[in-house]
């Protein structure tokens, strides 16, 4: 029985044309998920589906729930429809919810907008719903504010908001995309389990094709404001009839092409029992203020021409430890040494030894100073140098940088915001690369891109290595791509190492509860048979 | 929330401390002699130095500053040296027209913006968000105190509706009282108004794009049920800071229109007290409006952590 | 254009009077210095004054171009002065965040904000005296913590962008951090905040020079013409008119300008980049 | 209607007025609350007060002092001789904070010889004694009350203070138990409105019935048309001058003041500061003294003569020098208007508004000026230009001389003539710019009589005052 019918739905906002033939439907009971880039069109269609869309947006086609043809529906109709029948969450758990009021209260806010019950009885329901949503009431009391709970536990109350009234559609927009890969996990688990209970229908909304290809009972692939497949999700991902869908598989699951593990025994990065604190706020007027250990005795050593992976989830220390080692914060214990030159706890890192590393970091947006060209940004490291190359051997670096990261030397001459996030990173690695550092230290290089941007990248920097000889160590939460490019792992956990050891070791038998619990979550997406 | 109240107090403190010492440096440099000012041309200088001896001011200052600040730590604001009053009487008289005038200002410079902002923000882009815009750009632009004097021209010496100033005293009736404070609380709320209904606008504005606006909408909230219910607590935040901010405003800026209004309150007490270089009554008027400044931004501030319960647990 | 209706509004009335400023350098109708009793208090249109002459028989529209000189070299010398400490102290405190620096400044900033802005400008010109230069002083006075908390609050923002990770990679200071970095990212705000106060500085000082602290005869000023007409409104408006509105214009002009450059430099409403 | 509303410029500092020298304290209980033993009468002679008489003795040495019998302070306490002394003792004493001490320097003692009779003794003779007890600085206080004369007078005056809301009023009621003629008001209110539209506004309004110095003259031609109003114009004794620093190079050259004299167009200041109203002066003397000699011919305007004189003194080039005004307008605007006719003949006088306070310390104490422009309103006061330490720092012995002898003469005809030599001796030193005399400029509704039209000393003596 079809739940949901969308027909030659488009859009169009200001007189630019955004989603066009969009068609697809809903079995009731079934999971729909909607892939596709960023920027594909996955959130309007959703919006255009709950009739909350932006000003100045222009809807055609039809969109039926039951049957019932929506568009006919006035806004007061939406409205009564809205949270009863059809639900939505997003994203953004940090912002989805109101700051200033209790989660008891936003729960019970969907009950008393729709059901003529007191507040008390609407309390009760939420206190139910938030039950289900596995937040119980003796440690989540209604009276908690949003800032008092994490980012996966926020993101329940947003799905208990959704389903307080057991809707018949809920809408997912990309409801896992800001979690960690064990919060994911569990939340769609939840998911699924709350699709079982009460036989409502899911449209799952991601860029993953891991995360929807598990969850999804059909998909529909959409690229550039249209769908470019659609169908049952076992045999769209065996058939594959779209070129786009092809690449969306392949790109989620590539795996570079990469040079030999490296042999060399040669230390080049020897960090040992390194600390790192922070201080809180004092808990009393007087009181000394306190500490926040972000590091444990990390103790670790990256050989010459190794790549290293470091994973753990989001605050585990991850960053902190770049900034330890690229000398930007001094450490409170341990020692940290690059190519023989050591550096103790407390004491701050000298030019000459920090010219040895470079950096890339993960917002290609938040990475460049917008007000400068290309060439000023990538000829920065430079100024580290003691003897700075000026003119035209400065451009002849700088072009020949962009170029090994295939732009070209006329890039040098734009400004930033003229290239795409892809563009972007490849300049990041560039200016990373120019003074020719030993050790590149990439700090989820390639998390916030898209997967088949994600691939060009990891296609470069395993190009990089196996021309210039890099060390790198490669952070990320993303245990597929560490697994792909890195050659041994770390695995850290609340700023401490728990486990260590041959990328392919670690994966194929974890020691570490920890790591089983973290490589167990991570979505896999394999052919269909 | 209570360490960080005490911590805001330390600073406060310390903060009015400083700004003792300034003001008292600053307006002991003033050059003019209250003893020759009262006497005037034909003193001799004998009768001055004698008028300087009963009037404390031969004391070395240090012990003057240190007199006058442990009085106004004990409420104890010292006599005039013109008017020979306990500067604590002055400052009452007049705090009873200038704080009710501050906060009849502000009453009514709120009730002006609030629905304005409201206006112009939920109907962005249409004839009344522009107007409303306009109107408020304009009411920016405009001097209070030529405002005032259209005010007087048309409403007082023209129509007659209004006495052109002056304030007949709180004990002629409520009434008589606050309508005589009208034309001044309306020259000093225009510009007040203009720039809270922006605030209240772009505020608002930046709520209502945030994303818990629209899982309220999701939830199946009108778009006016969500205004309420939802985007108006968030938005008044920040607007809270400029009506804070305002309020000491209008409490010291009011000394232009009470000028044009001849309202005998604190801003015309401090231009009288520097005139006739009345020091200890511009000392202490001069403190307790900074005293006023600075309680009223603790007192947002902690209304703020009261609005925004991320604060509250600091 | 309609989205820069606000921008070329503002500039045109902002340059309509800066332009006015300009050409009373070489030229006024008539010599704004020069008293002329018989020819006192003439109507607009009456004769050859176009905006009539005031009670000493100057004319009004040379008045008012000379004004606009006197308003505008004070509100841009006292903004000046706001700038010229306060950004590079709002740099400073940000460099040196939550530091003793960061504290000692925003402290200092605190204490003159909780001075009301137009005590601080009768406390000055009664200890100097009044005058021009003391009303630039008073103005600027308390624009430079008006800078140096934006410079500030949104250097700290720029601090957070990765950018500046890679900038201290590279080795460099806070310092030229703070310049090559911080401060080109800062600069459309300051521009913006800049002629908001601007305009603001042009109130303030009609408003100093109203209760008599501002620029002294016989230089023309705008909040004087206002003052000296008050008792004269009755019987000859178009005193106390001319340069309400050249005032009311000109901050009009100022703010509009203004929001536009704001509207244009904000990357929410402009297209193309990000 | 038995009561008025009177509107003043200043508010009083305090209401004693032998504590301070603002005029405002006279303006509200000079004859109202208080009385000395001599007072003014409303064309500026003087007249018995609470001495119903008195006796000179040959020498000119001795005042003896017969009393009104049956005064009574407000506070119900009986006057008598000892209040007298005690008032006068008070004036004198050393640590006297008495604005106008010097009044009293020459009495030697004030003996009380029965409670209705009062001797002066004098060092020298005075012939100004009479006149110098008739100023408000020589009130009689009781001793019982003199600390509370500031904010709570009590005198034996015919109206009784009774309320003062500070910042806005003063209110007075009729003493029912006065000595002598009792005033015909009920009740009187003085209200204080400083700006001159607020003036304007509140007897437009109603609000005020009388304003007796009407702060300014460009309203007065609406008042006068308007039949609701009457517009008196009186003469003060304020004679409103371009004080000059005669020690100050250029100014102590006398072609130089000369010169100064001739560029002044008195006319265009009358007309443009004060719309009309004043009478131009060629000396430091009220037109209105029998004495007077108009010798504004002598400074005629001239700036052809004037710029001849400056070259004459060695200055073709002009020179400049400061203007420091203080706050009233006829010194604003005088001053802009003078500072452009000085500009016409080379002069560039560069313009400073003071407050009074500074004024007095700059220029009045400091003597740091070059030009000021003020009025001085004390009573024949043409005394000052033999201090060679005043302000404008005159130095002529043989003024000096002059003075010091009219202060011993008694016979009036000689007293006229010597008044009259030394007018014209400072007008031939061109001492100071004379501009003119401030013309007091009253508003009052056109159903009140028996306000003053004069301003002989500054007051508002309200016991005659009624309505029609
Ligand atoms: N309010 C809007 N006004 C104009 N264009 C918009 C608006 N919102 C989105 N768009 C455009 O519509 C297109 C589709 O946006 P949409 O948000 O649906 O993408 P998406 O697939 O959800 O991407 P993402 O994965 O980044 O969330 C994009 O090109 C976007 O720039
Ligand atoms: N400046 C700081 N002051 C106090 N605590 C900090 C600071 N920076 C980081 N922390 C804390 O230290 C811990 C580790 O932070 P870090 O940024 O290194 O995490 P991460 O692993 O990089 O996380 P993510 O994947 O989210 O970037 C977190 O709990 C964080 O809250
Ligand atoms: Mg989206
Ligand atoms: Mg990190």
């Amino acid at each position: 029985m079809t739940l949901l019918h969308v027909q030659d739905l488009a859009l169009s906002i200001n007189g630019t044309p955004i989603l066009r033939d969009i068609d697809f439907s809903l079995t009731a009971g079934q999971v729909l998920g909607i892939i596709g880039e960023s920027g594909s069109g996955k959130s309007l269609t959703a919006f255009s589906i709950m009739r909350l869309l932006p000003p100045g947006s222009l809807v055609s086609g039809r969109i039926a729930l039951d049957g019932d043809d929506l568009g006919a529906r006035t806004e007061t109709q939406m409205c009564e429809l809205r949270g009863n029948d059809i639900a939505m969450i997003f994203q953004e758990p940090m912002t989805a919810l109101n700051p200033v009021q209790t989660i008891g209260d936003q729960v019970a806010e969907t009950v008393r907008i729709h059901r003529q019950v007191s507040r008390a009885q609407a309390r009760q329901i939420a206190a139910a719903t938030l039950e289900r949503v596995e937040l119980p009431n003796d440690q989540f009391p209604l009276s908690r504010y949003p800032h008092e709970l994490s980012g996966g536990q926020r993101q329940r109350v947003v799905i208990a908001m959704a389903i307080a009234l057991r809707p018949r559609l809920l809408i997912a927009d990309e409801p896992t995309t800001a979690l960690d890969v064990t919060t994911q996990a569990q939340i769609l688990l939840l998911l699924k389990k709350l699709v079982a209970q009460d036989g409502m229908s899911l449209i799952l909304i991601s860029h993953d094709l891991a995360v929807v290809a598990h969850t999804a009972d059909t998909i529909v692939i959409m690229r550039q404001g249209r769908v470019v497949e659609a169908g049952d999700t076992q045999r769209v991902l065996a058939e594959m009839q779209h070129p786009y869908t092809r690449q969306l598989f392949d790109a989620s699951g590539h795996v570079p092409v990469r040079s030999a593990m490296s042999t060399g025994r040669e230390v080049l990065l020897k960090v040992q029992g390194v600390s790192r604190d922070y201080p809180t706020p004092r808990k009393t007027l007087l009181g000394k203020p306190g500490f926040f250990r972000a590091l444990e005795r990390v103790s670790f050593e990256l050989y010459r021409g190794e790549k290293l992976g470091l994973v753990g989830e989001s605050g585990c220390g991850k960053s902190t430890l770049t900034r330890a080692i690229l000398g930007l914060e001094a450490c409170q214990e341990g020692s940290i040494s690059i190519g023989g030159d050591q550096i103790a706890a407390g004491q701050l890192m000298p030019r000459a030894v920090r010219r040895k590393m470079q950096v890339v970091f993960q917002d290609p947006y938040g990475s460049f100073n917008p007000r400068h060209k290309v060439g000023r940004l990538v000829a920065e490291p430079f100024y580290i140098l003691d003897q700075q190359p000026r003119g035209t051997a400065r451009r002849a670096a700088v072009s020949a940088a962009l170029e090994s990261v295939g732009l070209t030397a006329d890039d040098a001459s734009k400004y930033i915001h003229e290239f795409s996030g892809g563009q972007r990173q490849r300049i990041a690695i560039a200016r990373a690369l120019i003074t020719r550092p030993e050790l590149i230290v990439l700090d989820e290089a390639v998390s916030a891109l898209d997967v088949s941007i994600r691939a060009q990248i990891l296609d470069l920097l395993s190009e990089l290595s196996a021309d210039h000889e890099l060390s790198y160590l490669f952070i990320s939460h993303d245990l597929t791509v560490v697994r792909a490019v890195t050659d041994r792992i770390l695995v850290m956990k609340d700023g401490v190492i728990v486990e260590q050891g041959t990328t392919e070791a670690v994966f194929q038998k974890p020691q570490h509860p920890y790591t089983r619990e973290l490589i167990a979550a991570v979505p896999v997406l394999e052919p269909a048979s | 929330m209570l360490r960080y109240i005490l911590k805001r107090l330390v600073s406060l403190a310390m903060t009015l401390l400083v700004a003792s010492i300034i003001v008292f440096l600053v307006i002991e440099v003033l050059p003019g002699d209250p003893a020759s000012y009262m006497l005037g041309l034909n003193a001799q200088p004998e009768t001055v130095m004698a008028l300087r001896e009963e009037l404390g001011l031969n004391a070395s200052k240090p012990v003057r500053y240190f007199t006058w600040i442990s009085g106004l730590v004990t409420g104890d604001f010292g006599i005039s040296y013109t008017y020979r009053t306990p500067v604590a009487e002055m400052i009452a008289d007049r705090a009873v027209i200038s704080l009710p005038l501050a906060v009849y200002a502000l009453v009514l410079s709120t009730l002006i913006a609030f629905p304005a902002g409201i206006i112009a923000a939920t109907r962005r882009g249409s004839a009344a968000d522009v107007s409303i815009m306009g109107f408020s750009q304009l009411g920016v632009a405009i001097p209070n105190f030529w405002f005032a004097m259209i005010l007087v021209t048309v409403f007082a010496i023209n129509l007659r509706w209004f006495s052109a100033g002056g304030f007949p005293g709180w004990e002629t009736g409520f009434f008589n009282g606050l309508k005589a404070l009208t034309l001044p609380a309306i020259a000093l709320a225009l510009p007040q108004a203009s720039i809270l209904a922006r605030v209240m606008r772009s505020s608002l504005l930046d709520t209502l794009g945030e994303d818990f606006v629209r899982s309220a909408r999701a939830k199946g909230l009108s778009v006016r049920q969500t205004l309420w219910r939802h985007a108006l607590r968030n938005a008044l935040i920040p607007v809270l800071t400029i009506i804070g901010l305002q309020f000491s405003f209008l409490l010291a800026g009011a000394i232009i229109i009470e000028n044009v209004f001849f309202l005998p309150g604190l801003g015309r007490l401090i231009f009288q007290g520097i005139s006739q270089r009345d020091l200890i009554v511009v000392e202490s008027v001069v403190m307790l409006l900074v005293f006023a400044v600075v309680v009223v931004t603790f007192l947002v501030d902690v209304a703020y952590a009261v609005a925004d319960p991320r604060l509250r647990s600091r | 254009m309609l989205r820069h209706r606000n921008l070329v509004i503002g500039a045109v009335l902002a340059l309509a009077f800066l332009l006015a400023a300009v050409v009373s350098l070489f030229w006024t109708p008539f010599d704004v210095a020069e008293i002329d009793i018989a020819n006192k208090l003439k109507k607009p249109g009456d004769s050859i004054y176009l905006f009539g002459t005031d009670h000493f028989g100057r004319d009004i529209l040379s008045m008012i171009m000379v004004g606009a000189r006197t308003s505008i070299a004070v509100a841009l010398v006292a903004v000046g002065i706001g700038m010229l400490f306060g950004v590079p102290l709002g740099l400073a405190a940000a460099s040196r965040h939550g530091g003793v620096l960061d504290e000692l400044i925003m402290r200092t900033n605190d204490l003159v904000f909780a001075f009301p802005a137009l005590l601080i400008a009768v406390m000055i010109t009664a200890v100097f005296g009044p005058s021009a230069i003391n009303a630039i002083i008073a103005i600027g006075i308390f624009n430079i913590p008006v800078f140096a908390r934006l410079t500030r609050g949104a250097a700290l923002s720029v601090w957070q962008r990765d950018f500046i990770l890679a900038a201290r990679v590279a080795g460099k200071t806070a310092t030229r951090i703070s310049l090559e970095h911080i401060l080109p990212n800062l600069l459309n705000l300051l521009i913006v905040q800049g002629t908001i106060q601007f305009s603001l500085g042009i109130l303030a000082e009609a408003g100093l020079s109203y209760v008599g602290l501002g620029a002294q005869p016989p230089t023309p000023s705008w909040g004087r013409m206002l003052a000296e007409s008050q008792t004269m409104i009755s019987f000859a408006p178009h005193l106390a008119l001319f340069p309400g509105f050249a005032i009311v214009l000109t901050v009009l002009g100022l703010n509009l300008f203004g929001d536009g450059l704001r509207d244009y430099f904000d990357p929410r409403i402009r297209r193309g980049s990000r | 209607r038995t009561d008025i509303v009177v509107g003043m410029q200043l508010e009083p500092p305090n209401l004693d007025p032998t504590a301070a020298a603002a005029a405002a304290i006279d303006e509200v209980v000079y004859a109202n609350v208080f009385e000395g033993l001599t007072r003014f009468a409303s064309d500026g002679s003087v007249i018995p007060a609470l001495a119903k008489s008195w006796e000179i003795s040959e020498d000119g040495l001795a005042y003896t002092f017969t009393l009104q019998s049956g005064v009574m302070f407000h506070d119900g306490s009986v006057f008598d001789a000892n209040d007298v002394k005690f008032s006068l003792d008070r004036a004198r004493a050393d640590d006297s904070t008495n604005a106008q001490k010097q009044l009293f320097a020459g009495i030697t003692d004030v003996v009380v010889v029965d409670p209705a009779t009062v001797t002066l003794t004098l060092e020298k003779p005075n012939g100004a004694l009479l006149f110098n007890l008739a100023w408000g600085d020589a009130i009689v206080l009781s001793p019982d009350s003199f600390d509370k004369a500031k904010t709570a007078p009590v005198g034996t005056g015919p109206f009784i203070f009774s309320k003062w809301v500070q910042g806005d009023r003063i209110e007075l009621s009729r003493n029912t138990a006065y000595w002598g003629e009792p005033a015909k008001l009920d009740k009187a209110t003085f209200k204080f409105i400083s700006e001159p539209t607020a003036a304007f506004a509140a007897l437009m309004a109603g609000d005020v019935d009388a304003f007796p110095v009407f702060p300014a003259p460009e309203n007065l031609a609406q008042f006068d048309a308007d039949p609701r109003f009457t517009v008196v114009v009186g003469s003060t004794e304020g004679e409103t001058i371009l004080s000059t620093n005669n020690k100050q190079p250029p100014f102590d050259n006398k072609l130089v003041r000369q010169a100064l004299a001739h560029a002044i167009d008195r006319k265009a200041i009358v007309d443009g500061a004060m719309f009309g109203f004043g009478t131009p002066i060629g000396t430091h003397f009220a037109p209105h003294h029998p004495a007077y000699v108009d010798l504004t011919a002598n400074s005629s305007y001239d700036p052809e003569k004037s710029r001849a004189l400056l070259k004459e003194a060695g200055f073709t080039e002009g020179f400049s020098t400061t203007l420091k005004l203080p706050p009233p307008s006829y010194a604003r605007r005088g001053g802009e208007i003078i500072a452009a006719q000085l500009r016409a003949v080379g002069i560039d006088a560069e313009i400073s508004n003071l407050e009074w306070a500074q004024w007095l310390e700059q220029v009045f104490r400091g003597k740091d000026f070059g030009l000021t422009i003020v009025s001085h309103t004390e009573p024949m006061d043409i005394g000052i230009y033999a201090k060679p330490d005043y302000y404008f720092q005159y130095d002529n012995t043989g003024f000096q001389a002059l003075i010091t002898d009219l202060e011993a003469e008694a016979d009036p005809a000689r007293r006229t003539e010597m008044m009259q030599q030394a007018q014209q001796m400072i007008s031939d030193d061109y001492v100071n710019g004379y501009l003119f005399q401030l013309a007091k400029t009253g508003v009052a509704n056109a159903d009140i009589v028996g306000l003053w039209e004069n301003s002989p000393t500054q007051a508002n003596d309200l016991t005659a005052v009624h309505w029609k």
